[in-house]
């Protein structure tokens, strides 16, 4: 197991790293930016060094400052949490070379994975089921014309290299493809670097469903169920819950079974999630493989019982994983709001945390860093702290998460904790009528 | 009790960047407070914050400036082992001398003065381990 | 169901109600003293009412107070909490004759309850496993010594009227038993008003197992698994755990067994708790009945996952029980650690809380009303949090547990923290090498 | 006191940013403090704060005095229905006087004057619930 593990993020999941550290023993140091210097993490790390100032570009994403710190501490691993380094297989590459371990699937595997074209080819060749569209990237509007005729209207163009959401263009006519397309390149080329482009049909009223991933490197791979993540806005995933409101028993081991089918196929290793589309009829198509710890994680945890970023790090560390499938059950409903520190527009809004009151009591678990009295700056994401309740049932879960809500005390910024009341009483929550785009046609004008 | 007095204080704190001030002598006891000023107004000024931030901050010996190491690295005073060290105690020098090396990653990286000064104390040893913002030297402006 | 519940408590029981309220649909009034004005429960409670200044017989023991809010504001029922009026069978009466419905057991259940001696001699004429004693009260030195030669020394002397560890007094020898006769019939006299004392064969190394129970008007109980509660400090509970680390599967199912028995021979209902003394051969005895929803309350609901506060409320509303024993099982390991505002010489510590971190993230819940800025006032009990954590294993809880502790910041008061922290991580706590007398013994000089 | 000086003093507070202002000599304290657009200025001895919190405070009228309910009840302004009122605006009060009942689970309690006072406003009216420290009057010490 390892000796001292250097987490390479900030906020509350550089929190999660450490808090996981200290269950098992692991010693921990945290990199930060002068700007997080007052942070809980600074304060409870064993060690602590600053690598630059606010400017993510010259802190979180320094690599060479970051290599640096690992080399003065002697740590045995990098902990790149979500955003930042830990999709990036130079920075993977860089720990590799200094014999330290990169908490993540082996870098060829990541970098695979960072081609979502090629994932797609390749596993549509096994049958997994897959959203119809280009074979390829798609090289100009009037190829675009001529594969959205075969495949029918609407469809999607989307950047290869991309995420997010941004670079995503729906078409639902024909006269609006070649703009669309010429516009979908340049925004990719911009955000993206590489300009290219693939097509695929537009699902419509899709539900986003994904299924939880541990693998070791010895072949042995478990799911620790789905998620759902249909409330989004924009792309940005707002509220996810486990079980998914969405799937019969029937579809859910179908889903299942298909995710640890992509697993084998992948030679996946570590914690990973598998995401999917569902439309009306039911039908789930493969979107992507996350290869990090994701900001809902939590949700399984909470449902399940098992420590997803223990098991992470017991993983990376070469572990054989000592759960089987058997021992995987749903024993609770779970549900994560992602509180952030936005206005009613969902526009960021830093400053100085004033009055602070936490949710707790039964069922209730909140992720976060904030404290009465520290700032949130507007150099970082603006997530602020991740609420997430367990129940028995769907309807305990939801009253529940409007009870936590309604102690959520936050004074000095602003939050979506209004946000969140509105959403969740809303009776087409509680009757689970809404998809993907239901955030953004109904909550913003 | 001066009422001029506490005018001219009051118009010294809306000023200042002061949010509280308190005064208290054998006569009498003064308390001012004002609330933080709004994000908004050191978003605009983050640059130059930050700049100074970076490289230069008064010290509590007021004419004393730090120069503080602008990454996380290895202190060297001279550019090899044994030779003479770029900049010693009392030295004058000049701006864009070169006062020490911070290595990262095997990269030298040579800190120059950005205004000319007398270095007052060297704060680190030769070797040693630096992070951002660590102070490296005490200087006073020539 | 309730429409409207008074909460004739403060601080995070308050709390506590208010959230079971709030997850039910059930409105709230929180009554409170001026002292409490800024407190939490108070800020988010539906209605709330002034009932009086700081000192406690004035507002939160003040029947006539809390009556005459029960009438101002049409509440149908009373939470009286724990502590302070929840084991008073005059203002449960009072309630009765308001014609509103005091949340606890029926008032002769109450009252039988509250004489310890009455139902120890009931409960042994059923073969339920009692301490052996003095058949009643005991009238004077010279009976006391006679029972005691025909018991055997050590034996242990206690009010009947008693409670909270005063008026007891271990005897080992006989020289000293006529001296410790007259103090015990004193202390008894002055702390309860009646000077009733019994006698009992003091068992050595004991340790304290409870049975959590609930059971509904119709005669169906249900037990929800046993709490170890051994580790006290002057027989105040600091740190409890489910399940009993001291109790082998057999003498579980034996001791649950028996509680659900003493449940239909005393036909309680409501929530209620079974205390036994287990000794160091494993048998265990009957202590006595608490009839209030208790302080460790949390450490079951995190085991078994069911609501405790929401399922007495709905048995006090005369709803059936609708969670069969089959339903329960123990998902988790889970311990409780009980935060007070005191010094390292366990002395109150009230003062101004300035910085304040509260743990969170997997398998920790926190059940507390204080925030960053609030007072923690001389007048009421020290306790300002409930720090529970859950896990697969023993061992697991334990490490999350230190974490915990590891990453709570209280500044502007003094803490239990530190203590709990040096508690846990020695290896006898680990090994399980402790009995009740263990904290007196070896934290108290 | 010098009203007039604490009248300049608030002015001055509400034109400026400050929030909150102390003042303390060998005669008296003052502490003002402003929350959004409220100004209260209060002057208070340091002992039986206790005392004054529960029976009488100072309003933001500085010469009044506010006579506050000693428990939750009823608040009755006359022995009866249609008897007339222990007391009304404007009147002299001696010590001991009733000024009112408040009635609690039947009980009826009556609140006596704890000073010489003139009742320069009844703040509830009659037969309305009062909460502990819910303020009954508004007097002016003889």
């Amino acid at each position: 197991m390892f000796k001292k593990i250097l987490v390479a993020n900030r906020g509350e999941i550089a929190l999660r790293v450490i808090r996981a550290c200290k269950e098992l023993g692991i010693k921990t140091v945290v990199v930060y930016s002068y700007e997080d210097r007052e942070s809980i993490p600074v304060k409870i790390s064993d060690e602590k060094i600053c690598i630059g100032p606010s400017s993510s570009d010259k802190s979180y994403l320094n690599i060479v400052a970051i290599a640096e710190a690992v080399l003065q501490t002697n740590a045995d691993a990098v902990h790149p949490g979500y955003g930042f380094l830990s999709e990036n297989p130079s920075f993977a590459g860089v720990c590799r070379d200094l014999d330290v371990t990169f908490i993540g699937p082996p870098i060829p595997v990541m970098k695979h994975l960072s081609n979502k074209l090629e994932v797609k080819k390749q596993l549509k060749k096994t049958n997994i089921p897959t959203i119809l569209g280009s074979d390829g990237i798609v090289q100009s509007a009037g190829e675009a014309k001529e594969i959205a005729e075969k495949i029918g209207y609407p469809v999607l163009l989307k950047a290869v290299w991309g995420g997010g959401g941004r670079g995503l263009r729906v078409i639902r006519e024909e006269e609006n493809i070649e703009n669309a397309f010429l516009a979908a390149h340049e925004e990719a080329r911009v955000s993206f670097g590489k300009a290219d482009i693939y097509m695929e049909k537009f699902i419509e009223h899709p539900k986003h469903v994904e299924v939880q991933i541990l693998a070791d490197k010895f072949g042995n791979a478990i799911h620790l169920f789905e998620r759902d993540c249909t409330l989004q806005r924009r792309h940005q995933k707002l509220l996810e819950e486990s079980p998914s409101p969405f799937l019969s028993e029937e579809k859910r081991k179908e889903i299942l079974d298909i995710a640890l089918k992509i697993v084998r196929i992948l030679n996946y290793e570590n914690v990973g999630t598998i995401e999917f589309l569902l439309d009306e009829q039911e039908n789930f198509y493969f979107i992507e493989v996350n290869t990090r710890i994701q900001v809902e994680h939590p949700v399984t945890e909470t449902c399940t019982g098992i420590d997803i970023m223990k098991e992470q790090i017991k993983l990376a560390a070469g572990e054989k994983l000592n759960i089987s499938q058997e021992d995987v059950s749903l024993k609770f409903h779970s549900m994560e709001c992602r509180i952030n520190a936005e206005d009613e527009r969902f526009v960021p809004s830093p400053g100085k945390i004033e009055k602070l009151f936490i949710p707790g009591g039964p069922g209730v678990r909140v992720d976060t860093a904030i404290y009465s009295g520290c700032t949130v700056t507007p150099y970082y994401d603006s997530l602020i702290a991740k609420l997430i309740v367990r129940g028995n049932t769907r309807n305990e879960i939801i009253e529940r998460m409007k009870r936590a809500l309604d102690e959520f005390i936050v004074e000095g910024i602003k939050t979506n904790i209004q946000f969140f009341k509105k959403l969740i009483s809303n009776n087409r929550f509680k009757n689970k009528d809404y998809d993907t785009n239901y955030i953004d046609r109904n909550f913003l004008k | 009790m001066d009422i001029k007095l506490i005018k001219k204080l009051i118009v010294l704190m809306q000023k200042s960047e002061m949010t509280e001030f308190k005064y208290r002598d054998d006569d009498f006891y003064i308390s001012l407070k004002k609330e933080q000023l709004q994000v908004i107004s050191s978003v605009q000024s983050k640059s130059a914050i930050e700049k100074e931030e970076e490289i230069k901050k008064p010290s509590k010996e007021k004419e004393l400036i730090e120069i503080k190491s602008p990454m996380v690295g290895t202190f060297y005073c001279s550019p090899s082992p044994g030779a003479p060290p770029y900049v010693e105690q009392g030295q004058d020098v000049k701006k864009g001398d070169v006062l020490c090396i911070v290595e990262a990653m095997k990269v030298m990286n040579e800190i120059e003065a950005e205004f000319p000064c007398i270095i007052k104390k060297v704060m680190v040893k030769d070797a040693q381990r630096v992070e951002y913002g660590t102070t490296l030297f005490l200087v006073k402006k020539a």
